[in-house]
């Protein structure tokens, strides 16, 4: 079985490097995002086998996902053709060479791949395998290092995110346009908006599942909130953007991002009103394996509601953006 | 039962590869777009498959993922495709 | 290998087919509309297929249900998907073998 | 044989990683650059992953019967560095489609000669 998995692994990986190559040579960004795309999948898919479940979860829902559609919407303002470079690409190509020769140098001193006794697996690794079930009790080793063991951390990522949406929102800003002028969403592709009118529910329902079933099997907040916003997206998509706003609108999301945050902040704040360390779970509850699962959830949700809220405001600020460019 | 479910990863990892070659060079746009869709399907019957292999079969749950961003992805080509003219 | 294991294997074996075939056609059909024909005919039987056969390997439990789900998803969006960037590329102005000039058939058939 | 296979991520790795390199100081096109910067952020990411992985184990998550597990820690730094990663995708992004509209371009060697024009 071993041998199988590395077989495929190696396929994989030459896969990769192959899409990467590609990309270089190609002069039309619309192939590049095309290929991008592939190349999150795939690396996915490498993660996947290399055990990591929950980040092949978050590299084929952001990575693939959000990240393609951006990359689309910018296309669509910015022009579909890469001009000929003037300078020439020799002196890029000596820099690459000789630091991937430096690099390549470098991994020969590195532990070889898989061994069980390698300087990583040596630290802190153990404890986590051993302990976290029993000290946090939950079976998904990555949610109880994310949410509990290095909640402090997961309140920065979060802080970050929230953050990247103030950032794309002063630069492009969310626009409200008057109906009339309005020409947008797939009007001709009647199926596709039957289709999509009857899945998103479905999406929406998976969401909450991924959200509240991370604590046993991947999954997580991250990915709950990137899904709910795929299924926002693929709403404004198909219908047009004035239709999305009407069912969760800009403002109402910016509120959302916030009030995630503060969620997640407010639980260390409890935590240290009961006495305990900021963001020190065992407080919450009489039990404290009990109170980490109050901690897990509750943070769980405020870092989903902010994920969505981001993700869907990001969209939203690109959309209306490529759509006034359209009309002009 | 093992070497049948290796033997179909290693098929669809096959139809992955011929897709991905489509997409690499293809003669229109949409033969391009086309491959990636192929691509994607077969990925998630791949990662089916796979976690029957490794004896996790949890982990369906990623399948759902790449089926749903893979069918989100072509709205927003075809999305894309209203917006510039596709025609070189 | 009992019958299940057996029915099992030969649903596995023919999706991949189907699919290895689909992959052909990609390259094999002289235009678009052909190829995609190939393309998502092909996608839809081997989906069907194969995660049939690994449904008769799940003992009715969570798994099966989202196997289910996987399977009506893929049946529901991949035709569609198919459709949609057909309608595009027709919509794009793409003629078919038998519109476009016999110029541009030789080109195509390169 | 086995040498080769030690190693073969490592190396990948640095391809990809210097591919991505190459896209971003040779690219002209901001968009380019930008998924060039995502290749190089995602072998950055498979790296660690690689190193989590210990053979013959599964995923870190509690099942029955199993009794090596790969190593979670690089896990949960990754799945937080994606969602960053495209949320400073997108803030690249929006400075890329804020550029197009101050100097109607997005070819880098084009920006010179229109510094005066606004």
């Amino acid at each position: 079985m071993a041998e199988f998995i590395d077989l495929v692994l190696l396929a994989m990986l030459a896969m990769l490097a192959l899409t990467a190559l590609r990309i270089i040579f190609l002069k039309d960004l619309f192939a590049v995002v095309m290929l991008f795309g592939i190349y999150s999948f795939l690396s996915a898919l490498i993660f996947l086998n290399l055990d990591a479940v929950d980040v092949a979860f978050t590299e084929a829902s952001v990575g693939a996902g959000i990240s393609t559609v951006l990359m689309l919407v910018t296309l669509a303002m910015t022009g579909r053709k890469e001009k000929q470079s003037t300078h020439s690409s020799l002196l890029p190509l000596f820099v690459v060479l000789v630091t991937g020769a430096a690099l390549i140098y470098g991994t020969l001193d590195m532990p070889p791949f898989g061994h069980p006794d390698n300087p990583v697996h040596q630290h802190v690794a153990p404890r986590y395998i051993e302990e976290s079930p029993k000290e946090v009790g939950l079976p998904n080793m990555v949610t109880s290092v994310l949410a509990s063991y290095r909640g402090f951390d997961t309140l920065g990522e979060t802080v970050v995110v929230f953050s990247a949406v103030i950032g794309v929102l002063s630069l492009l800003g969310v626009r409200r346009k008057k109906k009339k002028d309005l020409e947008s969403g797939l009007e001709t592709h009647r199926v596709l908006h039957v289709v999509a009118k009857n899945i998103i529910p479905l999406v929406i329902l998976f969401a909450l599942y991924v959200q509240f079933h991370g604590d046993f099997g991947p999954g997580g907040g991250f990915q709950a909130g990137v899904i709910a916003a795929a299924a926002f997206i693929l709403y404004a998509l198909v219908l047009g953007l004035p239709k999305a706003f009407a069912v969760v609108g800009p403002r109402f999301l910016q509120w959302m991002a916030a009030a995630g945050v503060l969620l997640y902040a407010s639980v260390g704040l409890y935590s240290m009103y009961k006495g305990g360390q900021f963001l020190d779970y065992n407080q919450l509850a009489a039990d404290p394996i009990a109170g980490q699962h109050y901690g897990i959830i509750i943070i769980e949700l405020g870092v989903g509601i902010t994920v969505f809220a981001v993700m869907l405001n990001i969209f939203y600020a690109f959309g209306s953006q490529a759509e006034r460019s359209n009309v002009q | 039962m093992t070497d049948i479910l290796a033997a179909a990863c290693i098929a669809i990892l096959v139809v992955m590869a011929i897709a991905l070659a489509r997409a690499f060079k293809a003669p229109t746009v949409y033969d391009r777009v086309l491959g990636v869709n192929m691509f994607g399907t077969k990925t998630v019957l791949f990662i089916a498959a796979s976690g029957f292999l490794m004896g996790r079969p949890d982990f369906l749950d990623i399948a759902i993922v790449y089926a749903l961003i893979n069918f989100i992805g072509m709205v927003a080509v075809l999305r894309f495709f209203e917006y510039t003219s596709p025609i070189e | 290998m009992d019958f299940l294991d057996i029915v099992s294997s030969i649903l596995l074996l023919a999706g991949v087919f189907f699919g290895l075939s689909g992959a052909v056609g990609l390259f094999r059909f002289p235009d678009f509309f052909t190829r995609i024909h190939a393309a998502s005919v092909t996608d839809s039987i081997a989906a069907i297929l194969i995660i049939g056969g690994l449904l008769l390997q799940t003992s009715f439990d969570l798994n099966t249900a989202k196997l289910v789900f996987i399977l009506l998803f893929l049946l529901v969006t991949s035709p569609t998907a198919s459709h949609a960037l057909a309608k595009s590329a027709r919509h794009g102005g793409l003629l078919t073998l038998a519109e476009s000039s016999p110029q541009d058939k030789q080109e195509s058939a390169k | 044989m086995s040498f080769i296979l030690d190693y073969y991520n490592y190396w990948i790795v640095v391809f990809l990683m210097m591919a991505g390199f190459y896209i971003v100081i040779s690219a002209n096109n901001l968009v380019k650059k930008i998924v060039g910067l995502n290749i190089f952020q995602t072998s950055v990411f498979m790296l660690y992953i690689s190193m989590g992985k210990v053979t013959g184990g599964t995923a870190p998550i509690v099942a029955e019967g199993v009794t090596q597990y790969s190593n979670p820690l690089p896990h949960v730094l990754i799945l937080t560095a994606i969602v960053v990663g495209v949320a400073t995708t997108a803030v690249g992004l929006a400075l890329v489609v804020r550029i197009k509209r101050a100097y109607g371009t997005v070819e880098e060697n084009e920006f010179d000669n229109k510094d005066d024009v606004i």
